[in-house]
């Protein structure tokens, strides 16, 4: 009987008890504590793809793959615009460092279709580029390992190995002397009788669709 | 004819609404960590290159002023590190004890100069350290080595071209066409053109 | 059975329980879409194909139309015109469901139903004309906007109900 | 994190399919709280029925409440969401038009396109208005393009121009909508009722 005359009770009281719990949820809002949110990925997630060497791709895996003429790979120069005007490695596209977040840029650096390759001179700058970009979550990007000075370290001007080591260092040596001969820069020596291609470093063209603003659709 | 009222649905809807947010709030986990500087500071900080030490800026600095950190790991830092730096590996940024240092040196305006194998190993961690809001963190742009299993620290030379690519690209070519008494033949290559469509990340537009 | 849904008629939802359904359904449209509900747009999109079909050269001209063509795609092909079609669906679902379903023309006991329709036309057109001024009607603008606390929104909603209670002396005999 | 579609979570080909869905939600829900009948919808302005007053609140409160609930809690991106833009006098000369069309017809667009699913007369002529009223205005969009354009605020939300937290605004706003309820139910208990 007390049970039923209860719950009576508080179904009269029904529209008081919505509007409290809708005052609550209100009030809630107010004072939970409050804290700054993050742009882009987390801290703790942000270490572990700081630390780990995925990030990079060595020279040889490179002059394999522009040799191969993987349709795939887009390079991007992180250096200033003189440097790159200077030499560039083919197809290059220059996105200068301090205009990495320039939206006219986003179009290369946030997309799902190339293994986008960044590098410096060292890589240095190329890896600083990389790390604003994974903090913002962008998937798809690589650093070339040691930069210009290991492409032409290994590539462009490739030390002999010595006599006692393995053989694959001598497979080693003859690939990056071919790769190099192809990137038209072999350092030649008389025995040279190759063709030399020319492979300008024909700029990519590009188009890159505007970043879309927040169009107003003039309403109904 | 009058509506008739039923509250049954809404009472039983409304607490289950109640019990979805509570339940939300109470498994939600407040992000430890949240990063102080948005993209755009960041990449202000990396270009304007205050963040770089050499070895003879730090000469110059207090003793007292600066405290050296190691990022390497363990190990390597076992095998020999600069006079009185302490060991913060990379990975361990985040431990709470390794933050409170950080915050310590913070509110003693003191330099943390981190450095690791080379500037680029430290880079990360600085670029970690600022993000989160220690702006005091600096790089000790040095490379360390080993000589004779004794531990090195030299001066590096950053982003430094090693040779000068178009010279030697120039050299290189001028080289090829002594070498070779026809004239090269150029084959042209079509030129490569390539669309990157943008991402699809739409905004939401409108409309009513 | 027939009698039970003749009782049934008008006998709706309460209004706390539609409301917050409709409040959950706003959210999930935010969540999924990033954008609110609508309903007007679907009509505005309906008046560009249809004029453009009959006088493209007309249609490209106008500054209005020509903002809503694209080259090979139709208008029609938009968000709001297939939310509109669920819309004309579930309310069919909802009114076959009580037995709601029924051509006539509603209107008070006071005035004729040719009364009726001349001030519906009257009012659909001036909603329509309002509606393109604010950029959206009392869903698109005024419900979907206070969602996301759209200043916008806030200032339709209180510019259409302001006007309505201040003329609302006006037409009481269409409606009480 | 929210909103799917927009971040990729849900590929865009659903887009149309989730509209469709998402207009049955809206178009049975109105209609189940009555918004079909324009006698019910006129209701308000005359203090004997408030079911839209306090479905448009309770939605509206419900809304903003969940939506930054969920922005919270992170499960969405509050400023990722559509912010309608705010043309100031637009927005007000084009709601008194709407206000006083909504007085004369009884609908507004959405709920017409409820009526007209039932088979209301005058939802249909209401429809077939707000095609003409397009119309009209389409073409007529030089004279009126001054007022469409000009007072141009951007996408800005309350907490733009009041300059005050989200969340009180929240709460202010969900105050004033209980005493709206109950405000309209002691109003309505002195009217005179009306059936229909």
């Amino acid at each position: 009987m007390s049970k039923k005359y209860k719950l009576k009770r508080l179904l009269v009281r029904r529209y008081q008890i919505l509007a409290a719990i809708l005052f609550i949820l209100a009030a809630g809002l107010v004072l939970l504590p409050k804290y700054k949110k993050n742009e882009g990925i987390a801290p703790d997630l942000f270490v572990k793809n700081i630390i780990s060497s995925e990030r990079y791709i060595s020279t040889d895996l490179l002059a394999d793959r522009l040799v191969n003429q993987d349709p795939t790979v887009l390079l991007i120069d992180t250096r200033s615009e003189k440097e790159f005007n200077d030499y560039a490695l083919p197809n290059a596209v220059n996105i200068p460092l301090k205009d990495l977040l320039n939206e006219n840029f986003d179009g290369y650096i946030n997309q799902d279709v190339y293994d986008v390759i960044l590098y410096s001179n060292e890589n240095f700058y190329a890896d600083q580029a990389w790390i604003i970009s994974n903090r913002l979550g962008y998937q798809n990007l690589y650093v070339l390992k040691g930069g210009l000075n290991e492409w032409f370290n290994t590539i462009i001007n490739p030390k002999m190995p010595e006599e006692t080591e393995p053989k694959e260092a001598f497979d080693l040596y003859s690939f990056r002397k071919a790769a190099g001969m192809y990137f038209g820069v072999g350092i030649v020596k008389s025995e040279v009788k190759k063709e030399i291609k020319k492979k300008k470093p024909t700029r990519k063209v590009i188009t890159v669709k505007k970043k879309k603003k927040r169009v107003p659709e003039g309403g109904c | 004819m009058k509506e008739l009222e039923k509250t049954k649905r809404i009472s039983i809807s409304a607490v289950l609404f109640l019990l979805i947010v509570t339940i939300a709030i109470l498994t939600f986990e407040k992000p430890k960590y949240v990063f102080e500087k948005n993209t755009e500071a960041i990449l202000n900080e990396v270009n304007n290159n205050n963040y770089i030490l050499t070895l003879n800026q730090l000469d110059s600095i207090e003793q007292s002023q600066y405290q050296v950190v190691d990022i390497r790991s363990n190990f390597e830092y076992s095998k020999g590190h600069i006079n009185d730096a302490i060991n913060i590996s990379t990975h361990d940024i985040l431990v709470s004890e390794n933050m409170d240092l950080f915050d310590d040196l913070k509110e003693n305006s003191k330099t943390a100069v981190l450095y690791g194998k080379n500037p680029n190993e430290a880079n990360s961690a600085w670029m970690l350290l600022y993000q989160l809001g220690y702006e005091n963190a600096k790089i000790l742009c040095v490379e360390t080595n080993y000589i004779d299993n004794k531990f090195q620290v030299s001066n590096h030379a950053l982003e430094k071209p090693a040779v000068n690519f178009a010279q030697v690209i120039k050299l290189a070519k001028s080289k090829s066409a002594k070498a070779k008494a026809k004239p090269v033949s150029k084959p042209t290559k079509s030129k490569k053109v390539i669309t990157v469509k943008k991402k699809k990340k739409r905004v939401p537009e409108g409309g009513c | 059975m027939v009698k039970k849904k003749q009782q049934n008629r008008h006998v709706y939802w309460n209004p706390y329980f539609g409301g917050f359904l409709l409040g959950l359904l706003i959210i999930l449209t935010f969540y999924l879409t990033g954008r609110g509900l609508g309903a007007s747009g679907a009509l505005k999109s309906g008046v560009v194909t249809v004029v453009h079909t009959i006088a493209p050269t007309h249609a490209e001209n106008n500054v209005y139309y020509s903002k809503f063509i694209k080259e090979g795609e139709s208008p029609m092909n938009n968000w709001l015109v297939f939310e509109a079609i669920g819309v004309l669906l579930g309310a069919f679902l909802s009114g076959a469901f009580t037995g709601r379903l029924k051509l006539k023309v509603q209107h008070s006991p006071k005035i004729t139903s040719r009364r009726r329709l001349v001030f519906a036309l009257i009012g659909g057109i001036l909603f329509g004309l309002g509606a393109q001024i604010a950029r959206g009607c009392t869903s698109g603008a005024a419900l979907s906007g206070m969602a996301v606390l759209s200043t916008g929104g806030f200032i339709t909603m209180l510019a259409i109900f302001g006007t309505g209670y201040a003329v609302a002396y006006f037409f009481r005999k269409n409606w009480i | 994190m929210g909103p799917l579609i927009p971040n990729g979570i849900i590929p865009e080909d659903w887009n149309y399919i989730i509209a469709i869905l998402i207009g049955f939600a809206f178009g049975y829900i109105l209609e189940a709280s009555g918004f079909s009948s324009s006698r019910k919808l006129a209701g308000q302005f005359y203090g004997y029925d408030f079911a839209v007053l306090k479905v448009f609140f309770t939605s509206a409160v419900v809304a903003v409440i969940g939506l930054y609930y969920m922005d919270y809690l992170n499960f969405l991106d509050i400023s990722m969401l559509f912010v309608q833009p705010t043309y100031l006098w637009a927005a007000i000369i084009g709601g008194m038009i709407m206000g006083v069309g909504f007085l004369a017809g009884g609908f507004c667009p959405g709920t017409s396109l409820c009526a007209v699913a039932i088979g209301k007369i005058d939802g249909i002529v209401f429809t077939i208005g707000l095609v003409i009223g397009i119309f009209i205005f389409s073409e007529s969009f030089s004279a009126l393009e001054p007022l469409f354009e000009s007072s141009n605020l951007g996408n800005i939300t309350l907490v733009d121009t009041l300059g005050v937290s989200p969340y009180w605004i929240i709460f202010i706003f969900t105050i004033i909508a209980l005493i709206a309820f109950v405000f309209s139910d002691w109003v309505r208990s002195k009217v005179k009722k009306v059936f229909y």
